[in-house]
Order: structure tokens, then C-alpha cells, then sequence
């Protein structure tokens, strides 16, 4: 065989991507904490932790419980809010040779509209993550996430403010997937992140108390993989949209599982407390995987599934 | 009281160790050492570090475990196997390699105007403390004492007796709940007595480690009798490099991150009730 | 302590169990399969693989993949038919000293109406589970089990039909089990069974095609056991019906975790693959719990999660 | 051809069984043997054991073994390891205790009436192979032959052709895909090679148990030549009683179960398109 070189790069939508590994929001903190154990240039990109406006100061603790491969967590989108982020955060992203996307979370669609229009404003950002789904977020009312006219209506009017790329993030928790999805296309979103962690809940039947102070949590890890990928598969399948796939990556071998089920890109978020580097290596592999299948481009292979029929 | 010191929080890394061995110092309880770089930053007592025990998602997180003594190019740990973690880990031969994260947090200050080093322990609570107390000979002077205080269920379950009673400068008490060793109660309930006969605790300092119960108490006794004292807080501990926001406690002025702002934390700042 | 006799036995509406454990459906298969295993006599009661009218050969092999703490099945309701289950299986469970519920599934209404018609007229039958939400049937249409007018439509024409008590045995796939259990309810069912496997997949990667045969399969086992016990302690707190909680269950305290989030009864699914006796011996050791935990009766602790506020 | 015979399958049990040995054969293969109870049902050629593997929800399934020996009180299953589960397997160690479910399954069926035995193994086929030749030995004729026909990818990954060669009866012929050892080629080659040269087959009797893709060869030679061929099928095995219709492969006359019908069927009856 001639040698010849692999192309990494990915495409969702409008934004160009040197590789398609991504790491999840909430998982990845703001980077800097990372960044002595991690090359951060080398990712494909960096999804920062949600922000909102006003600064939250999240769930009460306990926030983090163990299920078998799985992790469920109700840190509850603590965050010093969006002018501490431009001040704090961003002057450290700004210096990154890659992908910057931030991902935002308000509490009505006003919320929304107005970090979307402070941060179209910053250079240094190549999309928005629009977290629609956090399931650990109790405002009493419906999640807009849930219905998909309040997706459209969102995603519809934050392209009038601003002209960065939308990511609608939506969850699981939602048999509805299809609809939403369809719903954040013919509005104009760039791409749909699938998924967000699945509601769930332990309890400690010792004390016969919930094990996280918040009683509800999102289960991610492992142990979601399978539903993650059929909900990517659903969605690609009926949808056109690109997807970024996410929810239990742990090596290569899952992130090709959400690529071939027509992921644009990955994200990999609960492996990154497990091992910092573990994006490095499955962009590695990743390589070597492609040149080893004699496929020349990584973009061959989203949605390539053979279902038989 | 003494003022709070800037606890010192050196660079860490994620590397593989080369474990030197792991040997059973009683049964469920492991002393484990491995090799580190010698270039590796300089661990202080009541930092930990993060492991990953096991290859395959259960259990899926690392494990936090306090770091018990460092010496260049070398660091241990003692553990207790209490749960699916441990018990992989207990399996460690020498020769393995193990990921580990680290040294993490923030570790005890040692206050070098203090001429009164109290150390309390409950429990697995007295593994960072053998550390602290060697650093505690090492930097201060030698007019100061050290006393430590440790607490167990019952006589079966003291560790690190030894470690402690073969310095003579080092003054040993140990509590047993049910009398079997030692003082017969808490160990917060020994620590209460010893300081009730103190006529003066003027440049005195207080370390302690274990459960939140023991914790409570001591913090509670180091207000009445105004002593400056740090403790060690458990929580789960997920990213362990301030990543997640997971692993917080209450603090008198919001959340506090245990692997960032801790573990070690002035007992002043913990919101306790 | 004075020595005393702890009251095992559990009530679901109508339906009396001595003690609260009983096996999931298309677990057990008809019980003759595991009678050299396990005295059947000792469970809670059995629910019998689901049958529906005709026979059914069910989904193309492979129909079984691992996933991490989880089991991916895409099994398709095999099953020979009422008439064969009535001739051949019947006879058999007749003779057991439990409760003896039977799972049924149909492609429409009236298939429902048939089936319950028939069996209401066995003497040994204690309930109907009426499966509307089995993953692996691709029927084309919307599942009856997604939609709470259909859920409410069909369960009153079941108790038209027949006197027996219906359990609807609902999914996670949807995000609204509330609503539909609210319509179960309403139209007057027995209990709900929380919760039947969640939709899911999984691919290889090396041969690019998905594991199962037909694709999309139903995920079970512990890795789902914090989705479920969400949406039984969910559906507890806002709705009045007797809950069969289930999913991943594999130990006593995983069933606790169920029965304090709210479940009157438990089954014990994918890990009787594991271990034929599992369920025996969380009865067993859910006797010596109440014992020392010095509760006099099982019910007692249904619903006992404490939640601070 | 001869009639196909009921195939046997006595009655199983899930218990708890001790094991005797585990010992690597060859790099990543080992034969374990673990003692049952000398009231368990005898075993028939074929039949296989369902071992659970560790003790977490990781692999969550018990893992299905032919049963490579039997004899009272006894059993003998030889594995590779391949992934997860075997590798947890590779650890036991004599005097553990596992969990087991078996005789599962049906056999294969001695044709009493063949002269000629023909056994056809690819890989782990092996396995349950010697344990059929012991039998076939004990119970035919005298003047009936065995000819013992193994596939390898290549010589290091020869098993058992010690306990074959060991007795004169049997006639043993291996392949190696590399034609690094004996033969150049599949087994299934080797096998057709054979048969060409044959100029009857009368009273012959084929049993095969290796990869899909070789059954399905010595299947097709089988109806070509006549011979009356029983295979060995593989399929994930969940439950292993036959109650939930996870492992069926397509029949001529609809699905069939592994752990129940088979793993060993009659090659007529499966859909082998
Ligand atoms: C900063 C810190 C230092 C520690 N130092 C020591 C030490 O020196 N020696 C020692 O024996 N133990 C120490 N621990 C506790 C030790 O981390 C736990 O005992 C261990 O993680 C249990 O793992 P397991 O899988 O065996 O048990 P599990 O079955 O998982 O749990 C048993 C108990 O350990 C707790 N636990 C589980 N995972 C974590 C985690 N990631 N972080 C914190 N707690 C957890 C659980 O809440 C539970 O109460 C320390 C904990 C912290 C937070
Ligand atoms: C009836 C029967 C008899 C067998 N006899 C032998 C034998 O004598 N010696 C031997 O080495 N192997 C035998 N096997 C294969 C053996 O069961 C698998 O190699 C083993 O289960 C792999 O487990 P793992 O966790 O190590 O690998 P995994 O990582 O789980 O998988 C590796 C491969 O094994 C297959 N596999 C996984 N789980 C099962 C399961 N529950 N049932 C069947 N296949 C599975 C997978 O499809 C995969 O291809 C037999 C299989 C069957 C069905
Ligand atoms: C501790 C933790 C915090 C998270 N925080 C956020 C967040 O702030 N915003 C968000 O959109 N998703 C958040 N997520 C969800 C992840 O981005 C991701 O969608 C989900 O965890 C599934 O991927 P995984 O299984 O690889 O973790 C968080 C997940 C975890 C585990
Ligand atoms: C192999 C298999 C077959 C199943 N067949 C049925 C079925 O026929 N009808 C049904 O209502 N549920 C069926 N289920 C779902 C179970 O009854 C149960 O709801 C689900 O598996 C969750 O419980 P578990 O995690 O304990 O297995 C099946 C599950 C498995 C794993
Ligand atoms: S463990 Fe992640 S912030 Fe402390
Ligand atoms: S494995 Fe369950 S029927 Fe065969």
C-alpha cells in the first residue's frame, strides 16, 4: 500500500473541526484545569462548561454517586456566571489553537438571547453549545428542551441575534428525539448534541435517603452508550442535521460505534475523570485506525452502518 | 491563635507507577508503595492521590486515597478495604503499574510558631498523619511537642500505633470505643479531657483527619478553646483536579471544592451545621 | 428485641402476593424452564413471557449483545401463540402455589381484547400484564404505549372485557410516564410495571454493521437500574397507583431501592440469567432485613424515601 | 447414512463447584478442571457448562464451556482467552469456587452403527472433541475407526494433539493455515482431500465443532457425500435453560435454540444460507 495521509478533519455545519473529538461540557471544566495533564491544542475541540448569566452556585452536596458503569451526577450547572467567564476564562481559551465552543443554559428563552448576543461578540468562539436538557436544573416548568415548538422558537430567534453556530444539546429523557431534532433544523441550528445525561437516581437504602443531596441527577458513562448511539442512529437516520455524538465514549472503539451511527463528531466527557488523556488517544487512534482501513478521510466514515435492508 | 498559612499546592501529574509493593499490615488494611519520578513535585502531608484501581468501568471512577509518606521517588499510602475499589487494589503485586493523579489538593499548613502540635486521628483518618508528624519533626523547632490522638472501634482495628510510639518526642494516645485499648470512648471525648486540663493554649495547633462526626467536634473544641485548626474533609472525589464541581462541601462562604480547596481546609471556613 | 413474625406479603390493588419478589416477563419464561432451578412455589408470583394471538417467530439472530452493566436483547415476543400457551404452558403454571400473571402483547386493540377475552377465563390467572412497550416489535405505527389517550382507551376496554386486574407495563422510552400512568389509572388498571428495557443499540465496529439482527434492541440490567428507580419514585410521588418496579435489579438492596422510591412489588429480570436463584434469596434476606430492622410488614416501607424538604 | 438418534440431555444443576486446577496448556489457553458432585448427571460429548466469571456486573453473563472431559465427580473444560471473561476466568485459581450451571445442552449422539468416525475440529473446536473420541472408543466396535481431522491458523496454536496422538486407534491429520504444521490450507480442505480419496462412505459418521464458515463447509460435503454430520453452533448464551430465546440460529423449520436444541444439531436442520 502507497502511503498516504489521513484526514482528520471534521465538518458540522459551518464549523471546521481538526479532528472529531470533542470534550463535553461540564466534563472539561474551562480547560485550564486540564491543562497541565493535557495538550489541549491537540483536541478537536473544547465544549466549555455551561455558563448562564448570573452566577449559580449549583446543587447541594452530595453531587456525585457511583451506578454500575455508570455516573450520576447533580452538580446543578454551578457557575460564577458570563461576565466572570469573558473575564476569567476566556483570556486563557482565546490562546487555543482549537475549537472553542461554550455552552449556555438560561432559564427562559430571554436568558438565552442574551448570551448569545455577549458572547457573538467575542472573537475567539466558533460556536454555542445550547444546553436545553440539563437534567438537573428544577425550575418547576417545562424544560424547553422537552417540547420541540420551544426548541424552534429559541434556536429561531437566537440566529437574529447572533451569527455564531448553534448546538441544540438534548437529552434522553425525551422519547422525542426525532421531533426535537427536526424541530432545531428547520429553525437553522448548525448541529444537534446528543446526549445529555439521563435522569435518574439512587438511593441509600441504609439511610433510606437519596445518595445526592439533590435527590435527581444525570446518569452518563458507560452504562448510557447503547442508548446514546440508537439515538444518534434514530436521529441521523430520519434528520438532517449534523449530530454530535456523545455519552459513554471511553476509547475509539465507542466513538466509531456513535461515527458510524452518524455522528459528525464526538464528545467524550464522564472518560476525561478517569483519564485526562484519553481524547489524545483516541485521536491517535483514530489515525491509525483510518490508515489501517486504507480510508482516507475520517468523514467517510459518519453514518457509514451497513443495516442490511 | 495563629494565622492561616497559604497551604501549598505544588504542579501534579497523571503517570503510571511502578508499584513496590502492597503488603496486607493487618487483616483489610494495606500499606502500598510505589515508585514515582524523582523529578515528581514534592508531596505535603494531607494531599492524596487519585488511582485508577482495575481496567474494565466498574468501578468507574479513580480512587482518592491519602498520601501517607513521601520521600523522593517514592510514595505510600494506607488503606482500608471497604469496598470493590480497595479490594482491586488490594490485589496490586509488586511489579504492577497503576495510573495515578497527583499529588492533589491542598495539604496541611505546619504552623512554625506553634510550640504545641496536636494531631488527631480517627480511624484511617491517622495515615496522613504519620507523614504530617515527620514533617512536623523535621521543620520546627525543638522546643516545640507533638501530640497525637487517635481513635478506633476497638483494639483490633488500631493501626499505625507503632509508627507513632517509636518517635519518644511524639506523645501517644489512643481511644477505643469500647474500651478495649487505651482511653474507652471517642477520640474526641479523649482530645476534650486532654484539653480541659491545659491551663494555656496560646501557640497551640490542631490537625485533624477522620470521620465528619470527630471532625465536627474537634473543629467545635478548637473555636471554644481558640486554637487555629485544619481539617481533612472526605467527599467523593470525581475529576479530582477542580474540573466537575462534584466533590464540594458546605463552607461559611458557598460551595468549596474538596480535591481544590481541600482536602485540608481551616475549620473556620466549613459551614458545619 | 422480643422475637416476631415479619409479614412478607405485598398487595397490588386487588392482587395479593406473599411476598413482594416476583420474576419479569420474557425472564422466566413459562417457569418450566427454571423449575429444576428453583422452587417456584417460594416467589412472589411469576409473570409469564409474553404471548400474543398468533405465533410469532421473533426477530432475527444474533439477538443478544453485552453492553457494560448492561444486556441488549432484541428477542421480538417470540412466542407460539395463545392457543399453544393455553394447551401447552398453562397446565404447568396451573399447579404453582404463586401468584400467576401473564404478559400480553398485541398489535392493535382488538388483539389485546382477544387475548385478555381468553384468558380471563382461566381460573389460575391472578393479573394480566398488558406489555405496550416492548422495544423490539417494529409494528410501523405508533407503540399503544407511547400515547396516554391510547393507554387510557385501551385499559378501559380491557376492563370491560374481563374482571382479571391489568398491570400496563410502560417504557422509558418516553418521557412522559407520568402522564401515561396517570391514564392507566384513570381508566382503571390494577398497577403499572415500571419499567420494560430501553431502546438501544449496539455497533461493530469492525464489520461496520450493528450487533443485533434487528439493529435496534431493548437494554436491561443494572446499567438502566437509576433510570428506572427515577421514574418510579417519579411516578409515586404524583400519581396514585400501585407501581411493580423493575430494572436491574440484582441484589436486596437494589429491590429496596425500588420499594423505597415507591414500588409495592419488585422483578427480578435479566439477573435470573445470571443466577437462576437470585430472587429466592432476596426474599430470603429481605425477611432477615425487616427482622433486624425491627419492621413488622413489608408494606411498610413502600414509598419510605426520605427527602428532607 | 445412518438415522439420527436421539440426542441425550440429562438433567442439570447450578451449583457452586471447586476447582481442581487451572493450567495454561499454551500461551492464552488453559484447561480447568473442577469437581462436581458424583451424583451430577454424566455428561455427554458436547454439552457444555455456564460459568459465571467474576463476581460484578462486569461481564454481566455467565460464559458457556464444552465440557473437554467427564468423568465422576469431575469435569474438564479447556478455553482460550478472548476476551474479558475468560481472562477473569485465567485467575482462578485451585481451591476457588465458581458458579456453575450445567450439563447444558445437547450432545452429540454416537452413531452406534458407523464403522467410521470422522471428527473435524477448527481452534476451540478441539475442546469438546477429545472428550467425544474417549467415548466413541469406549462404546464402539472394534472394528470402527476415528480419524481425527484439526485446523489451526498456525503451529503455535496447536492444542491437544498430544491427547489425540496419544492413542494408536485414532487417526490424526492436522492443517495449519500457514502450513506452518502438517497440512496447507482450512481443515475443511484437509477434510474434502480426504474424502475425495474415499471410495465409500457408507457407515461413515461426521462430527464437526469449530467456526461457522468450516461447519458450513464440512456440512455442504457432508450432504454432497452422503454422511450423516452433526455440528457444534455457537451463539452469545444468556440464560442458558432455554427460557429466553436469545441464542437461536435459523432452522430449516424456524429458529432453534443453542442451549437447548443444540449447541450440537443434526447439520440437515439448520439453514445454512
Ligand atoms: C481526600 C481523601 C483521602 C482519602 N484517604 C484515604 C486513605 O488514606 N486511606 C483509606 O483507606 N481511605 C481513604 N479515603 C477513602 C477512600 O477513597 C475510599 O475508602 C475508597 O474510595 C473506597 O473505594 P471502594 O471502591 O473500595 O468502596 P466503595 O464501595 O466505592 O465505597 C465505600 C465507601 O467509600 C466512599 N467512596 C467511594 N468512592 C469514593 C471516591 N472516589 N472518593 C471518596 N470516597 C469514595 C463511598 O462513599 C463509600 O462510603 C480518602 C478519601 C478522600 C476523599
Ligand atoms: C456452546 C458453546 C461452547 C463453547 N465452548 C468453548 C470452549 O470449549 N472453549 C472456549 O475457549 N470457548 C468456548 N466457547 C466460546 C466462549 O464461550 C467465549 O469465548 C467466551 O464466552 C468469551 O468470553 P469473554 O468474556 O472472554 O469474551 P468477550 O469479550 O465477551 O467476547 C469475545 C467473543 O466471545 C463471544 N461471546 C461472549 N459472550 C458469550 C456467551 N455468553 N456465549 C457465547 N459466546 C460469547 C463474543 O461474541 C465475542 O465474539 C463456547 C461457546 C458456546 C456457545
Ligand atoms: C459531572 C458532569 C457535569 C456535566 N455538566 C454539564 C454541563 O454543564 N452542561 C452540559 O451540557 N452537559 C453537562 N454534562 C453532560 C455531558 O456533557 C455529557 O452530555 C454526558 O455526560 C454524556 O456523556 P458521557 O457519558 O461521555 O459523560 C455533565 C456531565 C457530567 C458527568
Ligand atoms: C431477554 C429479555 C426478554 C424480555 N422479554 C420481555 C417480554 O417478553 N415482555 C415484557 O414485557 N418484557 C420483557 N423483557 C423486559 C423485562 O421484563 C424487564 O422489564 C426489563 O428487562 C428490565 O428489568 P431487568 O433489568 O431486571 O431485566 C425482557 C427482557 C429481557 C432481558
Ligand atoms: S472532584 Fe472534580 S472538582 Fe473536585
Ligand atoms: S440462552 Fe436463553 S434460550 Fe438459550
Amino acid at each position: 500500500m502507497d502511503k498516504f495521509n489521513v484526514e482528520l478533519a471534521a465538518t458540522i455545519g459551518r464549523v471546521k473541526l481538526k479532528n472529531p473529538v470533542l470534550v463535553a461540557a461540564g466534563t472539561f471544566g474551562y480547560g485550564e484545569e486540564y491543562a497541565k495533564y493535557v495538550d489541549l491544542n491537540k483536541l478537536g475541540g473544547l465544549i466549555a462548561k455551561t455558563i448562564t448569566l448570573k452566577p449559580r452556585k449549583g446543587n447541594p452536596p452530595p453531587r456525585l454517586t457511583e451506578t454500575p458503569a455508570g455516573l450520576l451526577n447533580s452538580i446543578g450547572l454551578e457557575n460564577s456566571g458570563i461576565d466572570s467567564f469573558i473575564e476569567k476564562n476566556l483570556p486563557f481559551l482565546h490562546n487555543l489553537k482549537t475549537a472553542l465552543i461554550v455552552s449556555i443554559a438560561g432559564e427562559n428563552e430571554e436568558d438565552y438571547l442574551r448570551l448569545a448576543d455577549r458572547l457573538g461578540k467575542e472573537k475567539c468562539i466558533h460556536a454555542l453549545e445550547v444546553n436545553v436538557s440539563c437534567p438537573n436544573v428544577n425550575s418547576g416548568s417545562k424544560m424547553i428542551g422537552e417540547e420541540p415548538e420551544l426548541v424552534f422558537s429559541l434556536t429561531r430567534r437566537l440566529k437574529e441575534v447572533s451569527g455564531l453556530p448553534f448546538f441544540i444539546k438534548l437529552s434522553a429523557q425525551i422519547g422525542r428525539m426525532v421531533e426535537l431534532s427536526q424541530a432545531a433544523r428547520e429553525a437553522g441550528a448548525e448541529a444537534v448534541s446528543l446526549i445529555n445525561s439521563i435522569p435518574a437516581m439512587a438511593i441509600d437504602v441504609d439511610k433510606m435517603c437519596p445518595k445526592l443531596g439533590n435527590v435527581v441527577g444525570g446518569l452518563s458513562g458507560p452504562a448510557i452508550r447503547a442508548i446514546a448511539v440508537k439515538i444518534v442512529w434514530e436521529v441521523h437516520s430520519k434528520v438532517d442535521i449534523p449530530i454530535i455524538g456523545m455519552g459513554g465514549i471511553m476509547s475509539l472503539e465507542d466513538a466509531l460505534e456513535f461515527v458510524l451511527a452518524g455522528a459528525s463528531a464526538v464528545a467524550v466527557g464522564t472518560a476525561n475523570f478517569i483519564d485526562p488523556q484519553v481524547s489524545l488517544k483516541i485521536i491517535d487512534e483514530l489515525e491509525h485506525y483510518l490508515y489501517e482501513k486504507k480510508i482516507r478521510s475520517f468523514s467517510e466514515l459518519v453514518g457509514k452502518l451497513k443495516t442490511g435492508g | 491563635m495563629l494565622h492561616q498559612q497559604k497551604i501549598f499546592s505544588p504542579a501534579a501529574e497523571n503517570i503510571r507507577v511502578k508499584v513496590l509493593s502492597n503488603r496486607c499490615i493487618k487483616p483489610g488494611h494495606f500499606r502500598l508503595a510505589f515508585r514515582v519520578p524523582v523529578s515528581f513535585p514534592e508531596a505535603v502531608p494531607g494531599q492524596f492521590v487519585h488511582i485508577k484501581v482495575g481496567e474494565g468501568p466498574v468501578p468507574l471512577l479513580r480512587r482518592p486515597f491519602s498520601i501517607s509518606n513521601y520521600t523522593p521517588g517514592k510514595i505510600q499510602i494506607i488503606y482500608a478495604v471497604v469496598g470493590q475499589g480497595t479490594k482491586i487494589l488490594s490485589h496490586a503485586k509488586r511489579g504492577d503499574y497503576l495510573d495515578m493523579l497527583g499529588p492533589a489538593g491542598k495539604g496541611f499548613c505546619i504552623c512554625e510558631e506553634a510550640k504545641t502540635h496536636l494531631l488527631i486521628g480517627g480511624g484511617m483518618g491517622a495515615a496522613p498523619l504519620v507523614f504530617l508528624a515527620r514533617k512536623i519533626l523535621k521543620k520546627v523547632k525543638k522546643d516545640s511537642s507533638i501530640s497525637v490522638f487517635l481513635g478506633f472501634k476497638t483494639k483490633q482495628e488500631i493501626i499505625l500505633k507503632e509508627e507513632f510510639a517509636k518517635n519518644s518526642i511524639i506523645g501517644l494516645q489512643i481511644a477505643t470505643e469500647d474500651g478495649s485499648f487505651g482511653y474507652r470512648g471517642l477520640v474526641s471525648e479523649l482530645f476534650e479531657d486532654y484539653l480541659k486540663k491545659i491551663s494555656s493554649t496560646s501557640k497551640f495547633s490542631i490537625y485533624a483527619c477522620g470521620p465528619l462526626q470527630m471532625l465536627k467536634t474537634v473543629a467545635r473544641l478548637s473555636f471554644d478553646y481558640d486554637i487555629f485548626s485544619q481539617v481533612s474533609m472526605e467527599e467523593i472525589i470525581c475529576c479530582g483536579v477542580g474540573a466537575c464541581r462534584g466533590c464540594v462541601i458546605k463552607g461559611t462562604a458557598g460551595y468549596m471544592r474538596v480535591c481544590q480547596e481541600g482536602p485540608v481546609f481551616d475549620a473556620k471556613k466549613i459551614s458545619w451545621s
